[in-house]
């Protein structure tokens, strides 16, 4: 099957500063990723350029077959991508229903399925969007990007500021969406670990570059590799405060 | 050849900008017409625009005099603008020819001011006499709530109720695009005639909304000095302006061979814009400059505002002169009414009061 | 002795949802304790009305045995109230230098002091230094804080309310956007606070707040749900059921 | 009494007809647009010109007036204007602020610096009685067709996708952008409509209000006073603002002539102390 | 390490502090028009003051984010007091500084209450709506005020006793000049100390400000209440090198120029203001002595060539001549202005 998603040489920046150099990335449908990194590394840098909010400084991006590299935003939105941006950047002054109604497409997510994967959002539904707590807010960012019906999604660290519970219901979901909708996913995570149980491969961004590409499986496998690039101790419970 | 400088202070641009293109027209047709020499001397006339900002009057006065040495200063389109740069004139002895600013007091604030245009009150007391001549008793006016509006109002309210008439006074603010309010209250005060001064250029508003609210139906008469009935925009206010009643010292339409030439040319100069009492000014004014010169032989200073001083001649608004004491224009002052005369709207006069000094300086000095 | 804050019979109503329910709450001396609760429980509001930025319906405020329930936000930062923000609330156009001399200069009275150059206080410098180097800041001191990546931006905000030297400390979900390997360094450091610093956190990622908390409270529709040790709430399958669902393990 | 409500109303709508293009480009894109007494000042001189020069009738003239300030804006909006939605208010300030001294400049170049008359028909001059009071015909036609304008606004805002998408691309361009909104195209639409409206203003108002070169500086504080006073999130404020501020400015002047140039200012002063977001401002 | 990064940070926060070249150079100049310029010298005045007007407005504007289309309700309240005074005896032109700037604090305290909340917008029109009203109130008075034809009659002393003012300006100029100087250095001197910074602080984020305990409010009425009072020196430099004041010293079109000049300098850098006034004032006059009629045309022309140009980037080029306003230290490019401030916590 060809690729949804294929990225080759990408580099991108802001003013004078390339922040991403040279990305290559491949994703067919049905297919996703998990972008790891370190603060500052370019993981959202990354998913800016392929929605096209950043700008490109050179490479390709083609999306189902058709370079898009100079195509605009909102295009590659009805082309197929839904973005949930890190900052959630709710349109604080719309309702939360009407953040989900101006941007819906048709298609099988509408705005009562989203209400019944988060309800605290059907009980919220008139609060203008700077009237949300936190949570809320990124559940209604993912909300909105999934009644854009895309195929492919971008996620950009979506359990932030979720309750532990509800993690664990989007992930599910997420997983279910992935294998049984057939929809593709790009996520960006800082939970390493959550996120490898849900998607099939991973990429590793330092300083820009991808240091680091192969299956979440063979990565949750490998803490040498987590370790080195991540810094992250699997699995060991750090040890309490000194001051404990 | 020595030249000799005209500074001429104008606001050409903003809310008064008519004003100042009137004058300059004027003025540019009065050299194009008498040439641009005289006693030997070449005229050089330099345009300043003031914005209608006292402070930049004053500081374009002040530049003309120290950097570009002119004979005498000419223009002056308001009141605060003819004052600001009045001490510079008796600092620096340099005559200031006020073409267009009507407050009386204006050529007290030096000996240096001379005034071919006309002052408020010139213009009002004569109304004021008129309407207690013919039958009416009871008067509304109506002023822009600024200086020269006041001056109206006083100088009317005064010689009317010395006449016995009866008067109600209001005032409107200056910026005011709505005056329904202030025409309810007219139209339940039942007067005889109402006395209007506004601005020219809100005039038209006025006479439109006054015949809106059918005051005109209900018999009350508009009358007031000439400014509501500006030539510049008579013609295009329509029929609401028929029947309007007013005093001044110039009409467009004044029957003289003098003023035929001066409309026509100016007409022909200007594509088709009609002079009005401004232009007059303006043109009045340079005359008074060269005649003036040519008695200095081109000198400026006190010499020239001493033969300014008495001069007379024939305007085209009629006979005038300076009056010697209070360097004020001494003119005829006519009672017109709006008439349409070949198809155009045109301030028809039918009475003449002649010789008409400033009334406030003659009270003074009696 | 007082609780380091205290609250009674709290309540805050947003037209007709009530966002915080007859909370009476005590955060002792000297604590580490942890505010838990589902998303909209009225964790956040909860933060808001201690520190100022609303004023509640009804109920009282104290600080240390005082009432502050209508003390100006700026009042109470000066009396030694400081806080994060949940979602990031910087000075964009400044630099973290400057961010963090403000806040120290203010802290120090410097505020009022129109006639000399901020850099010429010797303890305002020393400090600066010390936060920025705690916080791993100095690469990046004299950067346009809004062009900072997020992480950056995350401790500088965190950073900040160190500056105020607080005496009760409120985090709004510090680690949001942090990685998670420096997750818990950054809680060490906040542990790490001299211990007559009483700190409240409010947290989801339960990793830290067991390993950082010795008391927790629960919130749930803006009402107190339960309180305990780690050991009981985390435990409680009440709470396992509204907040942690089953992947949590302690 | 009655005369003096309904004076009061027209005067109000007659503001918000001038308005509301403002309402539109300031209030729901968030763009200082100090130019919009130019457009409106363009649907002026588009009636006066046809009525004057070619003898169109006054009625026919009202949808030129529209669509041409309309073109107007949508041409400078995709060549000019759009660079400018990032940039600080500042900026927008002082480039639309240029734009005012060019047109100003421009018309006085091209038409003259005198005021431009008008000659509505017959059939809207004059009063009739209603209801024991007189009412004069062509207030009661501005009148009319502010509601129209009103409810036909209010019904775009906020009932149509469009509404929404707008707000949405204020609020965030950028995010907009990514969700599939076609940013540019909403803005350039909506520029245009404000402009248009705020042509028909300018046509509807010249009777009234006159209509000469210094137009767009003379009634730019109008304007303003009325968007803020109003709230800037919704319609329906700037038109309950419009109302407001015609009525107490009319009784005002009626029955404290004396205060009259006070009152829509001090009134300003008030509202906007009390509620600084506007009188009718969506809750925050 | 450690005392590398405290060296580091001194010098980068007191780099804001010192005097560069580009400034001590732009002041030579100034003075140095003072020979150079006789003919000038009237319209150097009025640049001066100008200049010391926006400058005022740029306390509030670039470093408090207070925007005010009124602020010619201090400037004409200042030329008002002085010329009053004057007109009743009092002719020495620093008593008539004094009163003046005194007269605008109070004046600036008593409505700084009124610009503390709501959006920029809000702020434009409150403000803009006091000078309006001011506006109207020296109308009515016309017995204090002259009204419509202005304040006359008023003759000044000599500057210390020693300095009568010449029909050249020079007198005129250099004092001008020498009063704008001295409250420049002032205000130069608050900008980079500690209370400068939580202005700016404010400006960025008012909510944050409060919560690193600055007390919002009272930071904005102070400096409301200074550059009022910088406006009222500068409205009475006016009326005293003029001896005339009229309406439209507190007229909507002086507000709305010194916006225009301070913006076209740049916002938030002390020297915006000067510089602005001299590019707007000269292009003024320059434009208007060729074409009286239509020189607006070509000022609009160039404003919107400016802001195409990108206002922001030919300002910051301006900028950088003064090291202290680096970039990542600079008073910044002015950020958006927020239509609400209720920002979401
Ligand atoms: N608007 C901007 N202007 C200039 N530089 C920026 C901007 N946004 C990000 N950067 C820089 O780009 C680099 C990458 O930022 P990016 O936000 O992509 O990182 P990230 O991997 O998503 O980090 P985080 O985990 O903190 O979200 C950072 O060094 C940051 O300083
Ligand atoms: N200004 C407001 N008007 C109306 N409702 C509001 C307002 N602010 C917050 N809310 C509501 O109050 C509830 C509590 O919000 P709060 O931000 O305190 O939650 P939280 O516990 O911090 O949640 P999270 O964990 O998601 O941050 C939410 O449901 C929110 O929608
Ligand atoms: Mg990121
Ligand atoms: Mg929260």
């Amino acid at each position: 099957m060809s690729d949804l998603l294929k990225l080759s040489q990408v580099s991108a920046g802001y003013g004078e500063a390339v922040v991403i150099s040279k990305i290559d990335l491949s994703l067919k449908p049905g297919e996703s990723l998990a972008v790891l990194g370190r603060n500052g590394t370019g993981k959202t840098t990354l998913l800016n350029t392929i929605i096209g909010v950043t700008r490109q400084r050179g490479g390709t991006i083609m999306l189902d077959g058709q370079d898009v590299t100079t195509t605009r935003p909102d295009k590659r939105a009805h082309a197929g991508i839904g973005w949930v941006p890190q900052e959630r950047n709710i349109f604080k002054s719309l309702t939360v229903e009407e953040n989900l109604t101006a941007v819906a497409r048709p298609g099988a997510w509408n705005v009562s399925r989203v209400y019944e994967m988060f309800p605290r959002l059907k009980e919220r539904r008139s609060n203008l969007g700077n009237q949300l707590s936190g949570g809320e807010q990124q559940m209604l960012a993912i909300a909105r990007a999934l009644v854009l019906n895309p195929k492919l999604m971008l996620l950009d660290e979506p359990t932030e500021g979720l309750a532990p519970i509800i993690i664990e219901e989007l992930l599910a979901a997420l997983k279910r969406i992935i294998r049984g909708e057939g929809m593709s996913a790009v996520v960006v995570e800082q939970h390493a670990q959550k996120i490898l149980g849900v998607t099939d491969n991973a990429v590793i961004l330092d300083r820009g570059t991808i240091v680091h590409a192969g299956s979440s499986r063979s990565l949750i496998e490998d803490p040498a590799a987590l370790e080195q690039h991540l810094g992250v101790t699997a699995k060991k419970k750090p040890a309490r405060a000194a001051a404990h | 050849q020595e030249t000799v400088k005209i500074g001429l202070i104008l606001p050409m641009t903003g809310p008064f900008a008519s004003t100042g293109r009137q004058i300059e027209a004027a003025a540019k047709l009065y050299m194009q017409q008498k040439g641009d020499t005289v006693a030997g001397k070449k005229i050089q006339l330099i345009v300043k625009d003031d914005t209608g900002t006292a402070d930049v009057t004053k500081r374009l006065a002040q530049e003309l005099i120290v950097n570009d040495k002119i004979a005498v200063m000419a223009g002056f389109g308001l009141t605060p603008l003819a004052l600001a740069p009045a001490p510079l004139a008796t600092q620096a002895k340099v005559p200031a020819v006020v073409m267009a600013a009507a407050t009386a007091t204006i050529t007290e604030a030096s000996p240096y001011i001379v005034r071919t245009s006309f002052t408020l009150p010139q213009a009002t007391v004569p109304m004021a006499e008129w309407a207690a001549q013919n039958g009416i008793k009871k008067v509304a006016t109506l002023v822009s709530d600024y200086g020269p509006g006041i001056d109206a109002e006083k100088a009317f309210t005064s010689a009317f109720t010395a006449k016995g008439g009866q008067v109600e006074n209001l005032r409107v603010p200056l910026a005011n695009p709505d005056f329904s309010p202030f025409l309810q209250k007219v139209a339940d005060a039942k007067p005889d005639a109402l006395f209007v001064f506004v601005p020219s250029g809100i005039g038209a508003q006025f006479m439109k909304q006054f015949v809106e609210r059918g005051l005109d139906k209900s018999g009350i008469k508009l009358i007031g000095p000439g400014d509501v009935t500006d030539d510049d925009l008579l013609n295009n206010m329509g029929d609401v302006a028929l029947g309007a009643i007013t005093t001044q010292h110039y009409s467009a339409a004044h029957d003289s061979p003098e003023n035929k030439a001066f409309v026509e040319a100016f007409k022909k100069a200007n594509n088709g814009m009609r002079p009005n009492f401004m232009a007059v000014g303006g043109y009045d004014d340079m005359h008074l400059i060269y005649e003036g010169l040519k008695k200095t032989n081109g000198a400026g200073g006190q010499a020239l505002i001493d033969a300014m001083k008495g001069m007379s001649w024939t305007s085209p608004r009629g006979p005038v002169s300076i009056d010697p004491q209070t360097r004020d224009i001494i003119q005829n002052i006519y009672v017109r009414k709006v008439e349409r005369k070949d198809g155009e709207l045109y301030n028809v006069e039918f009475a003449t009061i002649p010789n008409v000094k400033d009334p406030v300086k003659a009270a003074k000095s009696n | 002795m007082a609780a380091a804050l205290e609250t009674k019979g709290l309540i805050k109503r947003f037209g007709g949802l009530v966002a915080t329910d007859n909370v009476s709450f005590k955060l002792e001396q000297g604590a580490r304790h942890a505010l838990i609760g589902p998303n909209g429980a009225g964790k956040t509001t909860f933060i808001n009305l201690l520190t100022g930025v609303l004023t509640p319906t009804s109920g009282q405020i104290l600080l240390e045995g005082e009432d502050i329930t209508r003390l100006r936000p700026e009042l109470r930062v000066q009396r030694g109230l400081a806080r994060t923000f949940q979602i990031n609330q910087l000075f964009p156009a400044m630099t973290p230098l400057e961010t963090l001399g403000l806040a120290v200069s203010e802290r120090l009275g410097g505020g009022r002091d129109w006639w000399r150059v901020i850099g010429s206080k010797r303890e305002i410098v020393d400090e600066i230094v010390e936060i920025a180097q705690r916080f791993r800041l100095t690469d990046v001191l004299d950067e346009r804080t809004s062009n900072l990546a997020y992480g950056k931006q995350r401790l500088l905000e965190i950073a900040v309310a160190f500056a105020c030297r607080p005496r009760v400390l409120l985090l709004d979900e510090p680690a949001a956007g942090v990685p998670e390997a420096e997750r818990h360094e950054l809680l060490a450091t906040v542990a790490a606070l001299p211990r007559d610093v009483s700190v409240l956190l409010i947290e989801h990622d339960m990793d830290l707040v067991f390993s950082f908390a010795d008391r927790i409270s629960v919130l749930v529709n803006g009402a107190l749900f339960t309180e305990g040790s780690v050991e009981e709430v985390s435990t409680d399958p009440r709470v396992r059921a509204v907040y942690l669902g089953e992947s949590v393990d302690e | 009494m009655l005369t003096i409500l309904f004076d009061g109303i027209a005067y109000g709508m007659l503001l918000f007809v001038l308005a509301c293009g403002l309402a539109v480009t300031l209030g729901l894109m968030n763009f200082v647009n100090l130019a919009h007494g130019a457009f409106a000042m363009a649907g002026g001189y588009v009636t006066a010109v046809l009525m004057n020069r070619y003898g169109v009738p006054f009625l026919l003239t009202l949808p030129l007036a529209f669509i041409v300030p309309a073109l107007a804006g949508l041409v400078l909006e995709r060549t000019l204007y759009k660079r400018l939605y990032t940039r600080s208010h500042l900026d927008q300030v002082l480039f639309s602020i240029g734009l005012v001294f060019m047109a100003v400049a421009a018309v006085d170049y091209a038409m003259g610096s005198q005021q431009q008359m008008i000659q509505i028909p017959t059939w809207l001059q004059g009063r009739v009685e209603i209801f024991g009071i007189q009412v004069g015909l062509y207030r009661s036609f501005i009148i009319a067709v502010c509601g129209v304008l009103v409810v036909a606004l209010q019904f775009i805002l906020t009932q149509t996708r469009f509404g929404s998408r707008l707000r949405a691309a204020v609020d965030d361009p950028r995010v907009a952008r990514g969700l599939g909104i076609n940013v540019s195209v909403i803005f350039a639409a909506t520029f245009a409509v404000g402009s248009g409206l705020a042509g028909l203003g300018g046509a509807l108002g010249a009777e009234i209000l006159g209509l000469d070169p210094t137009f767009p500086l003379k009634f730019m504080i109008y304007f303003l006073i009325v968007v803020t006073v109003g709230g800037t999130t919704s319609i329906t404020g700037p038109f309950l603002a419009s109302l407001l501020l015609g009525i107490a400015d009319v009784a005002g002047k009626y029955y404290v002539p004396s205060l009259g140039a006070f009152v829509i200012y001090t009134l300003m002063i008030v509202v906007l102390v009390l509620r600084p977001q506007g009188l009718f401002a969506r809750a925050r | 390490m450690q005392s590398n990064t405290a060296d580091k940070v001194r010098s980068a926060l007191s780099r804001r502090g010192r005097w560069s070249l580009g400034e001590i150079a732009f002041w030579l100049v100034a003075a140095g028009t003072l020979f150079f310029l006789p003919e000038r010298h009237l319209i150097l005045n009025e640049i001066a003051i100008i200049g010391l007007f926006a400058l005022s407005l740029d306390l509030i504007l670039g470093y408090a984010g207070i925007v005010s289309l009124g602020h010619a309700a201090f400037f004409g309240l200042g030329a008002y007091a002085a010329g009053i005074l004057a007109r009743n005896g009092v002719g020495d032109p620093l008593v008539g500084l004094g009163v003046a700037a005194i007269a605008a604090a109070i004046l600036g305290f008593a409505t700084s209450f009124l610009v503390l909340r709501g959006s920029d917008l809000t702020k434009l029109m409150v403000t803009l709506g006091v000078a309006l009203v001011l506006g109207e109130l020296a109308n009515k008075m016309s017995w204090l005020t002259g009204g419509a034809d202005g304040l006359q009659g008023i003759s000044m002393g000599p500057i210390l006793g020693l300095f009568e003012f010449d029909i050249f300006g020079t007198v005129a100029y250099t004092y001008s000049l020498v009063v704008t100087f001295v409250l420049f250095v002032l205000a130069r001197r608050i900008v980079v100390s500690p209370y400068g910074l939580s202005l700016r602080s404010i400006h960025d984020n008012p909510l944050r400000a409060r919560a690193v305990g600055i007390p919002v409010n009272r930071r904005l009425v102070t400096i409301y209440t200074l550059a009022a009072a910088y406006a009222g020196v500068a409205g009475a430099l006016l009326a005293q090198t003029t001896q005339f004041v009229s309406l439209d010293v507190l007229a909507f079109h002086r507000s709305a120029d010194v916006m225009l000049v301070l913006v076209i300098g740049g916002v938030g850098y002390l020297y915006s203001g000067l510089i602005g006034a001299v590019v707007f004032k000269v292009l003024q006059d320059v434009l208007s002595a060729w074409t009286p009629q239509y020189w607006q045309f070509w000022i609009g022309l160039i404003l919107v060539l400016i802001v195409l140009a990108g206002r922001e980037r030919l300002t910051d080029r301006i900028r950088a001549l003064w090291p202290r306003s680096r970039r990542s230290l600079a008073a910044d490019s002015p950020q958006p202005l927020q239509t609400t401030t209720a920002r979401e916590v």
